[in-house]
């Protein structure tokens, strides 16, 4: 990965001095280059590479399991992973796609993207966005370390309770997945408070919320369903996690609890969870399709409002899920029609970006491509959604391969596909260089077909009468060919992501030298690529949607546009000199350092977790006293009257308190 | 979500806020509205007793919310945040209760808790 | 920027539609015996019934889709040398308001069909045999109360394969003995999970005699695949056979390896857990719930029927290793191959 | 354009007015992270309301072992704090630093005094054989006001951290709004706990 490669100084501090610490240990740390630089750094930019990178690591091993589920079913009585590897697999590889992979992924473009796309010089709270990202990091790896001791979780992603109780489950597999879960949660909720104080608090002049770029507006909308998700499934994951190290009843069906209990608490989570995961999506190719189609994007205010109604819709619809559970008709009635209409947003969605591809000027570069798939392959797992919103239907669809079929049109054909028009259309904004096109091509082309091939066949499959998440079946159900054709597909789209590495790798020595080279219409492209760690030289002033375009064409006598010579950038010819911004810090991985140890400890020895609890504590107080400002870093002269050492003020203290809320319990 | 097109709305809190001698009349407010409460939970519950107390607990909410939280005097933005909390939190969760199970009754469709079987031996 | 010839893109997604098609084609042809699809009961049909039309729909809305999308892909593609932009259209609040309103309206109508199917499907059958279904850890369970109706004096209680009368409504009353399970068989009807501590009414019926194959849809544990069922639809005159076969007792066997295999039965513990009418009557009070054997040869398969018991290789191998299905509850200690012999002429004899 | 730099809002800097809105950021963090708290509150009351129902099995039912009489009082406490708090804002806003300590102080006192009142109350409780593991009930019970209780506490941690700045000068009139601040989370637990006094104590049919 080109992510340790030499980028240009960030020109962030410029003096060396030795700064006393509040809390007096050690050092502020102050090096702008090399890894103890990414490690304390405060940067969005560089803290979403950081989730981008990681995420892309969880990609892969999320994608071995998938390759190692498809190569046990590639036949009849498969013999490759015994059943309990089976299970451990398919559990980790949806846990890891949805909360390692995609989350990230799409947090990774909200924290470089949104300063940028709002044109502000960071995220509101720089230093928290450290500590989410390091929190992240380290729910992740609790959440495998357990693979270390052969502790991993088997009851699937969504871990229907009882059998996630200590008596069906009595490994700790289960424990690693619960409390890596909570630990990654509290790392979504802290992103989310930060990037939605960042949209409402710091745009710059003129950018209304009407003009924010609408991948910022779908991020937005993704941060407030994250924001009233995440506690719904942390109260879920508390109760499982107290039951099981603590003795609690609450999914103990022998004590009288109701087992519907924790699927009710899972997918209100679970359904908008959906939304978080391709909201964010759709805003991305939402950017792309207009760029290479040389038009706007075809209603702007429908797409906005379509958004924020799906956000809405998104927590009415959570029963869809348990149409067999046992519910009663009026329930599955009432679930039933609401899940039909919260098509009619997504609908909307579509036809508008049909609507911006038509009458275009199509450029087909490999984000456009990705991007326009999205549109026709969404739109397959938009449609076989509608078919399971008719519950009937339903009974005889859910746990089948059909749901796969339909969720991976939505997640791979929508999120991923979308997240990959990111990489390729961002990619020499953030590096200063080019993936390759005619490698991307090929990458394009390779997982466009393996994906069809991989899911399309689970549609029949479904409807066939394949159950999912089994580990084996037998011979003469009529399911071999699909099956086979759909292990044929995963290996294509496992050869498709090593071309991708390939392609990434291969970037380093195509430096791109225009900053805008795809002749883009939001405020990012108005600066440096990479930009400068304050964003913009000069502070933007907005006065249109799309504003960068705007200052790059004019509308001519004849009627037609005409590029101005010079377009107001945001890049001055000297860099500017009264520019404070946060200054690196280690607290924010000694908090997150401390989370794992809490796990760890109250799995096996609460005086693992009295350490990491005291780890974890110590950091709040060292961020929180800690000035935000280093006062003795140099900054380019003092316009500010911003000084001295003032205490950090109480919002992160409160957003502290709820990581140490965890830590207490 | 809540905060669409609206943002000519908020501005600083320039509001005067209430004196501490105000402040402490709305304690005792909320002290007279508990003092009520008591009296009615020792009352038979029937619907109008839980109606009641229902009425003067989120009397005190808002009180407690509107004056010391000081949403009365500060941006509406805020106050759209919370309630927007508060409105998805009263929504799902009321829904769970009324659909799976029952609210204030009895739970007529579980298995009574002497026919559940005991839990057979699991060895794995 | 290099740009990729569009007559490679049009031919990648033209894929696309051709890969489906032949899927679907080649999905008819093939012999599924749990195809959705293909239902063979009242109420499969008529959720079938349900499907078929929101599914051409779906179709209609696809092709609509892929082919504005394709067609824009090759009519409005950027030919090279042409820097002029296109019209700056930023949208058309009628058309949208269009594509709001019309989706809305078609899902209206679906709805309007699909509540009443929801709410008849949910309805518990009239004059309906009555069976109660217990799932537990890797296998199902049948009781059949006493009914006059049907011919049953005494109870019966089987597993794994679900007999019933053809043309006759079925209402079963699911239960779980540990996890939740889901109880389906595809051709009869749809799917209802079986939760502990829930009772579930459900209901199949089977237009015509046959064997109809399922197994539990909700992930359960390690075994969850081989948690399979049956249900077996006879006509009139099989299910009064059937049920007459039911009500007999077995004899106990008084010679030979099978009177051995009579006692092997109760000194290896199996009488512990499995029960045998008139023979072995009550088990431990914390076994695990084990099939009741008391007809055991008149069933096709054993051990959530991935096993066909009319191979005396698998039962053997079964008696061998119950563990050969990952998370069996069978507990049986090492047996001599003199043993099995025994007990597999004893377990033979209930027919 | 080029010779006036206009300043794009600062990260991390708590004055309102270099905000888009004119809002404080942490104000608005703390409200958003209020309303995602109501999500978590309203998860935990939902669960024991709904498991009050069902029949216990083992052990007593919470409701027959309640002290009303006490609750009430540690009720009334908790209840008054909010005032306490309120008034230690109104002090700092007004520049009387003194008396602003006195009233963070009593705050937390107040605070403490019903934490060791639910400590109190669960001892109790546990005497009269209501254990964690008891019954459904009991879980639900005591999860539910154990979450409160480690907020309150977590709130008298927050005080008393506001009360050792504030010794040492580094809590300035500027910087009122960090008690406000405090003083929000410390109202909504109030609020939460006027929630569950009446929904769990009050009504139990």
């Amino acid at each position: 990965m080109a992510l340790t490669e030499e980028r240009p100084l960030l020109e962030l501090t410029a003096g060396d001095d030795e700064v006393r610490q509040p809390l007096g240990s050690f050092r502020r740390p102050t090096s702008t280059t090399g890894w103890r630089s990414w490690i304390t750094t405060v940067d969005h930019k560089r803290i979403g590479i950081l989730y981008g990178a990681t995420a892309l690591t969880f990609f892969a091993i999320g994608g071995l399991e998938a390759l190692l589920i498809r190569a046990q079913l590639a036949q009849p009585n498969g013999q490759v992973l015994s059943p309990e590897r089976y299970n451990q697999a398919f559990t980790m590889h949806g846990t890891t796609m949805v909360f390692l992979v995609i989350m990230p992924m799409l947090a990774a473009f909200a924290n470089y993207l949104i300063p940028l796309q709002i044109g502000a010089r960071d995220v509101a709270f720089p230093r928290l966005n450290a500590l989410s990202f390091w929190i992240f990091l380290f729910g992740g790896l609790f959440l495998y370390s357990g693979a270390v001791l052969d502790q991993i979780a088997d009851n699937g992603w969504f871990n229907y309770a009882p059998n996630s109780g200590v008596l069906y489950s009595p490994g700790h597999g289960i424990d690693f997945w619960t409390l890596g879960l909570q630990i990654a949660g509290i790392a979504s909720l802290l992103g989310a408070v930060n990037l939605i104080v960042t949209c409402i608090n710091m745009r710059a002049p003129g950018m209304t919320l009407m003009r924010m770029p609408i991948f910022t507006w779908m991020a937005l909308v993704a941060q407030f369903l994250l924001l009233f998700a995440i506690p719904v499934i942390t109260v879920a994951l508390f109760l499982l996690m107290f039951d099981r190290l603590f003795g609690g009843n609450f999914f103990v069906v022998q004590k009288g609890a109701d087992p519907l209990m924790w699927q009710h608490l899972f997918w209100i989570f679970g359904h908008p969870e959906v939304y978080i995961l391709v909201l964010p999506a759709f805003g991305i190719v939402s950017e792309v399709i207009p760029v290479f189609a040389r038009k706007p994007l075809f209603g702007y205010p429908f797409m906005v409002f379509s958004g924020i109604a799906i956000g809405f819709m998104g927590w009415g619809v959570w029963a869809h899920h348990m149409f067999a559970s046992g519910a009663g008709p009026v329930t599955v009635a009432a679930f039933s029609l609401s899940t039909m209409f919260i098509a009619v947003p997504t609908g909307v969605k579509i036809f508008n970006w049909i609507g911006t591809l038509w009458g275009g000027k199509l450029q087909f570069t490999t984000a456009m491509c990705f991007a326009i798939a999205l549109v026709s392959q969404f739109t397959i797992g938009g449609l076989s959604g509608v078919t399971h919103s008719i519950s009937p239907s339903d009974w005889q669809q859910t746990d089948t391969y059909y749901i796969v079929a339909h969720f991976h049109y939505v997640l791979f054909g929508g999120s991923v596909f979308g997240i990959f028009a990111g990489f390729y259309f961002w990619w020499p904004k953030v590096f200063g260089r080019c993936l390759d096109e005619k490698i991307g091509k090929i990458h394009f082309f390779t997982w466009l077909i393996g994906f069809n091939l991989t899911f399309g066949p689970m549609h029949v499959l479904g409807l066939q009468g394949q159950p999912r998440r089994t580990a084996t079946y037998a011979d003469g159900m009529g399911w071999n060919l699909m099956n086979l054709l759909s292990s044929i597909g995963a290996f294509t789209i496992g050869v498709g992501f090593l071309i991708f590495i390939f392609n990434v790798v291969k970037s380093r020595n195509n430096v791109v030298t225009d900053p805008d080279p795809w002749d883009a219409r939001t405020l990012e492209w108005a600066t440096s690529s990479p930009p400068p760690a304050h964003n913009f030289d000069i502070s933007p002033t907005v006065s249109s949607l799309d504003e960068w375009w705007h200052r790059k064409y004019e509308l001519g006598d004849d009627h037609k546009l005409h590029r101005r010579e010079h377009p107001e950038s945001f890049t001055a010819a000297t860099p500017p000199e009264n520019i404070h911004l946060p200054s690196p810090s280690y607290w924010p991985l000694i908090i997150a350092a401390g989370l794992p140890f809490i796990g760890w400890g109250l799995i096996y020895s609460y005086w693992l977790a009295g350490f990491g609890g005291l780890l974890t504590f110590v950091g709040i107080y060292g961020l929180v006293l800690e000035p935000s400002v280093d006062p003795d870093a140099g900054h380019h002269g003092h316009a500010d009257t911003h000084d001295t050492h003032e205490p950090e003020p109480a919002a992160v203290v409160a957003g502290a308190a709820e990581a140490e809320e965890d830590a207490d319990q | 979500m809540a905060i669409a097109a609206h943002e000519e709305t908020v501005h600083g809190s320039g509001h005067a806020h209430p004196s501490d001698l105000q402040y402490v009349y709305v304690a005792l407010f909320l002290g007279v509205v508990t003092g009520a409460e008591i009296v009615l939970g020792y009352r038979h519950p029937n619907a109008l007793i839980i109606g009641s107390l229902l009425t003067l607990m989120v009397i005190k909410f808002a009180t407690v919310a509107l004056w010391f939280m000081h949403l009365r005097f500060d941006s509406l933005l805020f106050r759209r945040f919370f309630l927007t909390g508060i409105l998805l939190a009263a929504g799902v969760y009321i829904a769970i209760m009324m659909t799976a199970f029952q609210f204030f009754g009895n739970d007529t469709t579980s298995v009574p808790l002497n026919k559940i079987p005991p839990p057979a031996r699991i060895t794995r | 920027m290099t740009r990729l010839p569009a007559a490679r893109r049009r031919k990648g997604l033209r894929l696309v539609p051709v890969l489906a098609l032949s899927l679907l084609l080649s999905a008819c042809a093939s012999n599924a015996p749990q195809d959705t699809l293909k239902p063979e009961g009242p109420y499969a049909r008529k959720i079938d019934h349900l499907f078929n039309p929101v599914f051409l729909i779906a179709v209609a809305v696809f092709c609509l889709v892929q082919g504005l999308v394709l067609f824009a892909i090759v009519k409005f593609r950027r030919r090279p040398g042409d820097e002029d932009f296109p019209e700056q259209l930023h949208g058309n609040t009628r058309l949208e308001l269009g594509w709001t309103i019309l989706p809305a309206i078609i899902l209206g109508a679906v709805g309007v069909f699909t509540v009443p199917v929801i709410f008849d499907l949910s309805e518990v059958p009239k004059n309906a045999l009555q069976v109660e279904v217990t799932g537990q850890k890797y296998w199902w369970s049948y009781t059949y109360q006493a009914q006059s109706k049907f011919g049953i004096s005494d109870p019966i209680i089987t597993a794994n394969e679900l007999h019933i009368p053809a043309g006759v409504p079925v209402a079963l009353k699911l239960d779980s003995k540990d996890v939740i399970h889901s109880f389906w068989a595809p051709r009869l009807n749809g799917k209802k999970d079986v939760v502990p501590g829930r009772v579930h009414d459900w209901k199949l019926e089977a237009d015509h005699p046959g064997v109809y194959s399922g197994q539990c849809a909700e992930f359960c544990g390690i075994s969850h695949a081989n948690m399979r069922l049956k249900v077996v639809a006879h006509d009139k005159a099989g299910w009064a056979d059937w049920v007459a076969h039911m009500q007999t007792k077995p004899t106990k066997p008084t010679s030979g390896l099978a009177a051995e295999g009579y006692d092997l039965f109760a000194q290896k513990g199996c009488s512990g857990c499995h029960q045998v009418d008139g023979e072995y009557q009550t088990v431990a009070a914390d076994s695990p719930s084990a099939p009741n054997l008391t007809h055991l040869f008149s069933r096709d398969c054993f051990a959530g029927c991935i096993y066909n018991l009319d191979d005396r290789n698998e039962v053997e191998a079964w008696l061998r290793n119950p563990q050969r299905k990952a998370g069996s509850l069978m507990r049986i200690g090492q047996l001599s191959e003199a043993e099995i012999d025994r007990l597999y002429a004893y377990l033979e004899t209930l027919k | 354009m080029t010779d006036t730099i206009v300043h794009a809002p600062i990260p991390d800097q708590s004055e309102g007015h270099h905000t888009s809105t004119g809002l404080s950021n942490e104000k608005l963090a703390m409200w958003a992270f209020l309303g995602s708290e109501c999500l978590l509150f309203g998860g935990l009351i939902s669960v024991f309301l709904i498991y009050r129902n069902k029949p216990v099995g083992v052990g007593p039912k919470v409701s027959q072992i309640y002290d009303i009489p006490f609750t009430s009082v540690s009720s009334f406490v908790l209840l008054m704090s909010s005032l306490t708090m309120v008034l230690a804002l109104a002090g700092i806003q007004r520049g009387d630093h003194r008396r602003a300590r006195i009233w963070i102080l009593t705050t937390a006192a107040l605070g403490a005094t019903f934490v060791a009142g639910q400590v109190y109350e669960f001892t109790s409780f546990v005497r009269e054989g209501l254990g964690y593991t008891t019954n459904l009930q009991s879980s639900a019970f005591y999860t539910l006001t154990g979450f409160h209780g480690v907020h309150v506490t977590i709130g008298i941690i927050m005080l008393l951290s506001l009360y050792t700045l504030s010794l040492r000068g580094n809590l300035p009139t500027e910087k009122a709004e960090t008690v406000e601040i405090v003083g929000l989370y410390w109202h909504f637990v109030d609020v939460v706990w006027i929630l569950i006094f009446t929904v769990v104590y009050l009504i139990h049919p």
